[in-house]
């Protein structure tokens, strides 16, 4: 009776070591959008892998419109209809956006070799008004922001006409409003007989969005059905395989008087324009803003990162140098990157040397400045534990062979091992399981009652408001309003991130930032 | 806004405007420097490592390096001459074959690296000796002439005015640069070049692509071969040793990155070339001591890869977008 | 737990047993070919080979075995091991350096104007020296006891200066180190020609030829240098602070900066590293030749470079071992020594030679396969 | 191959070269290695490829292989003794070929024509016809690789003759590298006669760039006979098949010999007489004074230029 498009049947998959999938079945439907969820490493995106032909599975088979499919390769799989969206962005970095989404195609001139340049940029601005993203399709791709990218990449799979779309993790660096953008054009598509498969973190968007789910654990099919069978706890305890109650951990406020971190009047041209904001001890304060509101541009000249023209940053009331990333992890900052693949993380090194690699100096001998391994090791090991991090082996295994989620732990680890006392975070929870996102909570609760601060930055409210003791508004490149945490109002949040006027404020900058 | 307008322009052009002011520098040491007759000198002189370095561009782009280009240039110049002066084959016919030469060597190379995974250092590097080898073992090392009419077409003039090597040269860099530029071909080479894992994950061909640039490039290297071989009429042993560096100097002067992803051939690596042979006659006008005359060179060269590095610096600040509201 | 599914699910048992059934069956085939495997896949692969090459050649070269013949590989291995273990730092950086053999000539040409003891006014007046650092009494400590020492701290210098120079352009303007280094090649060649018009040093001290003659067996000072260097070499990388932090740089030089990793100071010291490699390299190229000598190692570049890549390092970066290094000159060194005592026609030696590399290349191929397969 | 525990009949020598770029090389390769060969010797080749060090290795090894002799031709006089001081030590007979030890430290046989010297006599000719035109003239060399002993030996030679008559000559020579490299060589002599036109007396420091010489001029409307009011006064160094063939059709002036055969007759010759007389450690200095050949002399002298034996044979 269902009209099932394509079905998994005991599909099993080992790397060396790990038991990635064990005996997977089962089915999609036409017209229908499927959530896979899973704990961060369950085997999501291997079983996308499989089916888009990157991965061959080492037994079962897979069965699309009742035929036997083996795609031989992605191009293979494209021929046979199914797009697939990777959790790492695929775009290439020293191509324009427009030959990004017609990498594979290039739409020709008739009887010549050449591409229709014209076409190709019109297709392509098509395609990006529809994701209501304003870019050029003439801009290089290494230019844009994470969110951009990602929604290029989005784009470079919608253009396709395919009937099966794989979608892994598309929002982690979109915010809400372009995520419900993509959900309407996902809606659409699956209303015009397209068959979906969405995987996600965030499972209150798995709830608004999907029709039926299936929920992974530890490589396993646990369970499947239809959406409204599964209330979020029961997702949540299905995946994790116990009880969890909370979402959020609950905060202890502990905030103390000694600012830790305070910025004057920075300003950089085109980017950020007087910013003046300060953490103070134990305080977690939480930056929102819609995408390219400035948020991580800020955090990288706090870092040292990049450079401003403007103002100063001072730590512990000492002014700190521009762009030495080195001098501020010394004065005690720390700063989890957005874009872990290419700053945060050395993808070809293994666990262990990511980990330490901050700390070196802290475990290396004064003269010889040879490294104590042992003592790193196990302290390393100490910080995978705590982070539940999922690996063969800290030592042996890459980085690069790690789930989404476990990488975003390491990158979140290996800053813990240098125990800071400010903490900046760029979207920390991108990408990691509802299980982890707990445990990264209450690291930050526990990191704040011991007197660490901590600068949040995300584009989820709903965590904001709940770890946060005060948040930030942006708004293309300023800061528009604090709200304490007796303030927090969700709606508030949003319409000022919009640059609309609160029933209370004036018009444009609702509120003069900062209480000194 | 005007202003940033012209800082930009002359930012992103900043290769070709040091090129006019070493022009301008050697001219007004040399007057005869400026003389069309002397640039023709140059573009003819530059044309055969030229010729050479698009096709070394091609392999930069992937990420590969090619080694081999020197001793293909050799042999097939070799195999021309021993075509023609022991076997009577007709000119053409046997500049085509030494084209083929080119070809062999360069489909044995994309063989190696694509179906049996050898690095392409070690590859080239490989082919490099044994075709030099082979060239030693055929000639004994003699020198190989080659008869006036292969010389007399360095005279000859295409639409009466452009010497035949530089109208070589001019084609080639045309061809390579749409390639590059406007077809499906040349814009995967750049993905491939970005990221070799991405490039598979997205369908694209990549071994074909790889293989397909070491074709290239050991065919223009026997095209080089060949255009050297109308203006200098004799091979000697050593013909061609140490032109691979001479390239990939080229190219990367030119913009060229040994990791690839990065390059071109129009304006890069075509103005890569024709610097090197323009600073190198201008120390010639100049008249200046040999001694010094490469000590000279290199700070020139290096004065050219600063100031594009500063450049691009520069141009990346200029283009980060504006999120702030005017 | 609860496992309500909706689509079927199929007993768990039967896949199971299959999978155990199956690697039992495969851990015996393991067993086998265990050996064979081990040695292919082992790191020391390199060094097998090369042996396995010298057994091959032993009855058709007995003298490969001749003690004096073993003397000549050792002598002719160490100096280009120095040099290849400098390479090996940039190497790992992602770099290159092709300086390095002008950084012999030029540290050559200093050290032996220092140290000589007398040299010819025919053939050096010309030279900007002349009158200045070199007279007819030679150098500036042409006579002293401290020439030897002195001599070649300034050599190190030189070493170190120009792989500061070639350090600091790749880290702080970021220029491509192909050029950069390519570019200082260029010069310092130059530069050592011209210092000395084109001459040849000589007239060196006793003592500083000692430092490349065997002593009884096989000892000497090169050797002693060499060991020496290669054991600090490979604590350096393995063990130190600065050796983690460069596999770091070489691997991800945006993603080391964020945390915290001096990117800028270590390209700077592992170019000066190569630099000063080099150098040593040219104390004991030139001490076996006796001469501070302008075109010094001029054409060793492809050797340095071919070594490190047979020995399993890539061009690309965030790869390598002192060990690899070794192996690599090793094999380089047997290549050329059994060539040389094959006494093949010249004509066909670089066939052979090619031949001889590809073999190892494929071999290592196969083994990076399987090893893959393995894992 | 291989068996080397030398039988006592059948004599080994080791030659070692320095490499086989230029058809001066090859000639003189194939002079020593026939000679030895019609001697009934049993010759070891060795290509150093222009590297010191690798000359070195290579001596040491043969002479590990138990060779009765080594000829080398060294990269430079300097590296010629180091070599030589191995060879003495292993108490092998060493002979030196084509370019002088720089100094008599070690103990050699020594068959050397002096560079200097020869483009001198060359160099001389030229400004003899020079002067005839009773005119100052433009003068130009074109240098070859400044590593090379024998390239900074011959612009000596020329720059002895600049010397001898300043008068002559209308500006300073231009010089023109080429790093013995023939594409270097085509593109810097254009630049030379393009910046200096009037460039009318042009010495090669070796005639394996005759062809060279020739695209360039020739288009220009320089390659001309001798006596032409156009002519460039054309002198070279060597004496190889294409001067040869150069000096009979007349448009070359002169060129430097050095007189090869002879020069591998009198090292073979002294070479046997050390082996068979067992003497290890011979130490003997043989010069080819070497000549010029010119237009002059063509018809009498012509017989000794190796290049020109050669060119007959081959015609
Ligand atoms: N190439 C690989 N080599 C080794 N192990 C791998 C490789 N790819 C995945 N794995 C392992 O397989 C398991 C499943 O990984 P997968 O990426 O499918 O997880 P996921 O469900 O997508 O997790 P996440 O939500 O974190 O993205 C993980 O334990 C991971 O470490
Ligand atoms: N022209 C450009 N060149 C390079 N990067 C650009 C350019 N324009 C924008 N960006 C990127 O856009 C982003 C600017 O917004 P930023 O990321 O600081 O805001 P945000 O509020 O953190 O948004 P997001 O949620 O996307 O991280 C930066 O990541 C910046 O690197
Ligand atoms: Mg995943
Ligand atoms: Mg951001």
């Amino acid at each position: 009776m269902a009209d099932v498009v394509f079905s998994y049947k005991h599909i099993t998959k080992r790397f060396f070591g790990v038991h990635a999938l064990k005996d997977v079945s089962f089915e999609l439907e036409r017209g229908k959008i499927l959530g896979l969820v899973g704990e961060n490493g369950a085997g999501k995106s291997t079983l996308m892998n499989i089916m888009g032909g990157v991965l061959e599975p080492d037994e079962g088979v897979m069965q699309l419109h009742g035929a036997p499919y083996t795609p031989k390769s992605p191009l293979d799989a494209s021929a046979h209809g199914i797009e697939f969206i990777h959790q790492e962005l695929n775009l290439f970095t020293n191509l324009s956006v427009s030959e990004n989404i017609s990498i594979s195609k290039f739409p020709c001139i008739q009887k010549t070799p050449f591409f229709n340049k014209k076409q190709m940029r019109f297709c392509c601005k098509e395609l990006l008004d529809s994701l209501h993203l304003d870019i050029s399709p003439n801009i290089l791709v290494e230019n844009l922001s994470p969110g951009e990218r990602q929604l290029v990449e989005i784009a470079k799979a919608l253009s396709t006409n395919a009937d099966i779309l794989l979608f892994d993790e598309p929002t982690t660096s979109l915010t809400a409003k372009e995520t419900e953008n993509l959900f309407a054009i996902m809606r659409r598509l699956r209303d015009e007989g397209k068959s979906i498969i969405y995987i996600s973190h965030i499972l209150s968007d798995v709830i608004s969005l999907v029709d039926d789910i299936v929920v992974l654990r530890d490589g396993q099919v646990i369970c499947g059905g239809p959406i409204e069978d599964f209330p979020i706890h029961r997702m949540i305890n299905l995946m994790v395989g116990r009880e969890i109650s909370n979402v959020f951990p609950e905060r202890h406020s502990t905030i103390k008087s000694n600012v830790i971190l305070k910025s004057n009047k920075v300003s950089e041209t085109g980017i950020v324009r007087n910013i003046n904001i300060n953490v103070r001890e134990g305080e977690i304060v939480g930056m929102f803003g819609l995408m390219g509101s400035g948020r991580t541009e800020f955090a990288r000249m706090v870092f040292g990162v990049d450079s401003y023209r403007e103002g100063s940053i001072m730590v512990q009331g000492e002014p700190l140098p521009k762009h030495k990333p080195q001098e501020s992890i010394k004065r005690g900052l720390a700063f989890i990157t957005e874009n872990r693949r290419e700053e945060g993380l050395l993808m070809d090194y293994p666990i262990l040397e990511n980990i330490a690699l901050v700390s070196l100096p802290d475990f290396s001998a004064p003269i010889t400045r040879l490294v104590n391994t042992k003592r790193l090791s196990k302290e390393a090991q100490e910080i995978g534990t705590s982070l539940h991090l999922k690996c063969t082996s800290l030592k042996n295994q890459k980085v690069k062979s790690l789930s989404g989620g476990n990488q975003q732990k390491v990158v979140i680890g290996k800053w813990l091992l240098k125990h800071p006392s400010l903490l900046i975070m760029d979207e920390p929870t991108r990408g990691i399981d509802v299980g982890a996102k707990y445990e990264v909570y209450v690291i930050m609760d526990r990191l704040a009652s011991e007197g660490t601060g901590i600068l949040f930055i995300s584009s989820e409210v709903e965590e904001l408001m709940a770890m946060c003791d005060r948040i930030i508004v942006w708004s293309q490149g300023e800061v528009m309003h604090e709200f304490l945490r007796k303030d927090f109002n969700q709606e508030h949040i949003m319409r000022i991130a919009f640059r609309q006027s609160l029933e209370y404020g004036s018009n444009e900058k609702a509120v003069a930032n900062g209480q000194d | 806004m005007d202003r940033t307008k012209v800082i930009k322009f002359t930012l992103k052009n900043s290769t070709a405007v040091l090129f006019v002011l070493i022009f301008i520098m050697f001219g007004l040491i040399a007057p005869r420097f400026f003389t069309l007759k002397n640039f023709q000198n140059i573009m003819s002189n530059a044309s055969y490592i030229g010729i050479i370095a698009v096709g070394m561009t091609f392999v930069l782009l992937t990420g590969g390096i090619d080694l081999s280009v020197g001793s293909t240039m050799y042999l097939s110049a070799v195999v021309c001459g021993k075509l023609i002066n022991e076997f009577q084959v007709p000119v053409v016919l046997a500049v085509l074959l030494s084209l083929c030469v080119g070809l062999i060597i360069g489909m044995v190379n994309a063989f190696a690296i694509t179906k049996l995974r050898l690095v392409p250092f070690i590859t080239t590097l490989i082919t490099q000796t044994v075709a030099r080898g082979f060239g030693l073992f055929i000639t004994r090392s003699v020198a190989v002439n080659y008869p006036d009419s292969v010389t007399l077409m360095s005279t000859s003039k295409v639409l009466g005015f452009i010497p035949l090597q530089i109208f070589i040269f001019l084609v080639v860099v045309l061809i390579a640069a749409l390639v590059l530029n406007r077809t499906r071909y040349g814009r995967q080479l750049y993905a491939v070049g970005n990221d070799l894992e991405f490039a598979k994950k997205a369908g694209i061909k990549c071994d074909r692509l790889i293989a397909s640039t070491y074709v290239i490039s050991g065919l223009l290297a026997a095209l080089g071969g060949f255009v050297t071989i109308t203006q200098i009429g004799r091979v000697n042993a050593g013909f061609g040793s140490g032109e691979e560096f001479d390239a990939i100097a080229a190219a990367v002067l030119g913009g060229a990155s040994l990791f690839g992803g990065i390059g071109t051939v129009f304006p890069g690596t075509v103005l890569g070339t024709v610097m090197i042979e323009m600073i190198q006659a201008g120390l010639v006008f100049a008249n200046i001591d040999i001694y010094i005359q490469p000590i000279i060179m290199a700070l020139i060269i290096f004065m050219a890869v600063f100031i594009d590095s500063v450049r691009t610096t520069q141009i990346h600040k200029l283009e980060r977008r504006n999120i702030l509201k005017a | 737990m609860k496992q309500s599914l909706r689509k079927q699910r199929p007993d768990e048992g039967t896949p199971m047993m299959q999978k155990t059934a199956l690697t039992a069956s495969s851990r015996t085939i393991t067993m086998h070919a265990s050996l064979a495997k081990r040695l292919l896949l082992s790191e020391y692969f390199v060094l097998y080979l090369t042996i396995l090459y010298i057994l091959v050649l032993t009855p058709i070269i007995p003298r490969l075995w001749h003690p004096m013949n073993i003397q000549n590989i050792l002598s002719n291995m160490w100096p280009l091991l120095v040099v290849a273990i400098g390479q090996t730092f940039v190497l790992i950086l992602a770099g290159i350096d092709l300086s390095q053999t002008s950084v012999m000539a030029m540290s050559s040409v200093i050290g032996a104007v220092v140290m000589t003891s007398s040299a010819d006014p025919i053939l050096f007046t010309k030279s900007p020296l002349w009158g200045v650092l070199l007279s007819e009494q030679g150098g500036l400590l042409g006579a002293s006891a401290f020439a030897v020492p002195v001599g070649i701290l300034v050599m190190l210098a030189v070493g170190l200066f120009i792989g500061f120079l070639n350090g600091f352009s790749v880290a702080y303007f970021k220029m491509p180190p192909f050029i950069v280094t390519l570019v200082s090649m260029m010069l310092f060649s130059a530069m050592a020609i011209y210092l000395t018009k084109s001459e040849n040093i000589r007239h060196l001290p006793q003592a500083y030829l000692q430092i490349s003659k065997t002593k009884g067996s096989f000892i000497s000072g090169s050797l002693i240098i060499a060991l020496f260097l290669a054991i600090i070499a490979h604590i350096v990388l393995t063990r130190t602070l600065f050796g983690k932090r460069l596999y770091a740089v070489g691997i991800n030089t945006t993603a080391s900066e964020i945390s915290g990793v001096p990117a800028k100071t270590t390209i700077i010291a592992a170019y000066m590293l190569s630099g000063a490699c080099a150098a040593i390299a040219g104390v004991l190229y030139s001490s076996r030749l006796e001469m501070g000598r302008p075109t010094l190692g001029s054409t060793l570049f492809i050797d340095i470079v071919g070594a490190n890549i047979i020995g399993g390092i890539s061009l690309a970066g965030g790869k390598g071992k002192v060990t690899w290094t070794i192996f690599g000159v090793f094999f380089f060194i047997i290549l050329a020594n059994s060539l040389n005592m094959l006494n093949l026609s010249f004509y066909i030696i670089d066939m052979v030679k090619g031949s001889v590399i590809l073999v190892a290349a494929l071999l290592d191929v196969a083994r990076n396969s399987i090893r893959k397969s393995q894992m | 191959a291989g068996a080397k525990e030398a039988k006592s009949d059948e004599i080994t020598i080791a030659f070692c070269f320095q490499d086989l770029e230029t058809e001066f090389w090859v000639a003189g390769h194939k002079a020593i290695t026939e000679t030895l060969r019609e001697n009934g010797i049993k010759v070891i080749e060795k290509n150093a490829n222009e590297d010191a060090n690798r000359q070195l290795e290579q001596v040491k090894d043969v002479i590990t292989q138990g060779v009765d002799g080594v000829i080398i031709i060294p990269q430079d006089g300097e590296s010629a003794v180091t070599i030589a001081k191995v060879c003495n030590e292993a108490g092998v007979p060493i002979g030196v070929f084509n370019r002088p030890p720089s100094d008599r430290s070690a103990k050699n046989l020594v068959v050397v024509a002096n560079n200097e010297v020869i483009a001198e006599a060359a160099v001389e000719h030229m400004a003899q016809e020079a002067k005839k035109l009773g005119r100052k003239v433009y003068p130009a060399i074109m240098v070859g690789d400044l590593g090379d002993p024998n390239a900074v030996g011959r612009r000596q030679g020329f720059m002895n003759v600049m010397a001898k008559y300043p008068d002559l000559w209308a500006q300073a020579p231009v010089e023109i590298p080429t790093k013995w490299d023939a594409n270097v060589a085509l593109a810097n002599l254009q630049s030379a006669m393009q910046a200096n036109p009037k460039i009318d007396f042009l010495f090669t420091s070796s005639d394996f760039l005759f062809p060279v010489i020739k695209s360039v001029l020739a288009p220009l409307g320089k390659w001309n006979l001798v006596g032409d009011p156009n002519h460039v006064i054309l002198g070279g160094l060597d004496g190889d098949v294409t001067a040869a063939r150069l000096l009979e059709e007349g448009y070359l002036d002169a060129t430097g010999v050095q007189n090869l055969f002879y020069e591998a007759d009198l090292m073979l010759e002294a070479m046997l007489l050390a082996i068979k007389s067992g003497e290890k450690t011979p130490d003997k200095w043989m010069d080819d004074p070497g000549f010029a050949l010119t237009q002059a002399n063509l018809s009498t002298k012509a017989e000794e230029m190796w290049g020109w034996v050669l060119y007959k044979e081959k015609k």
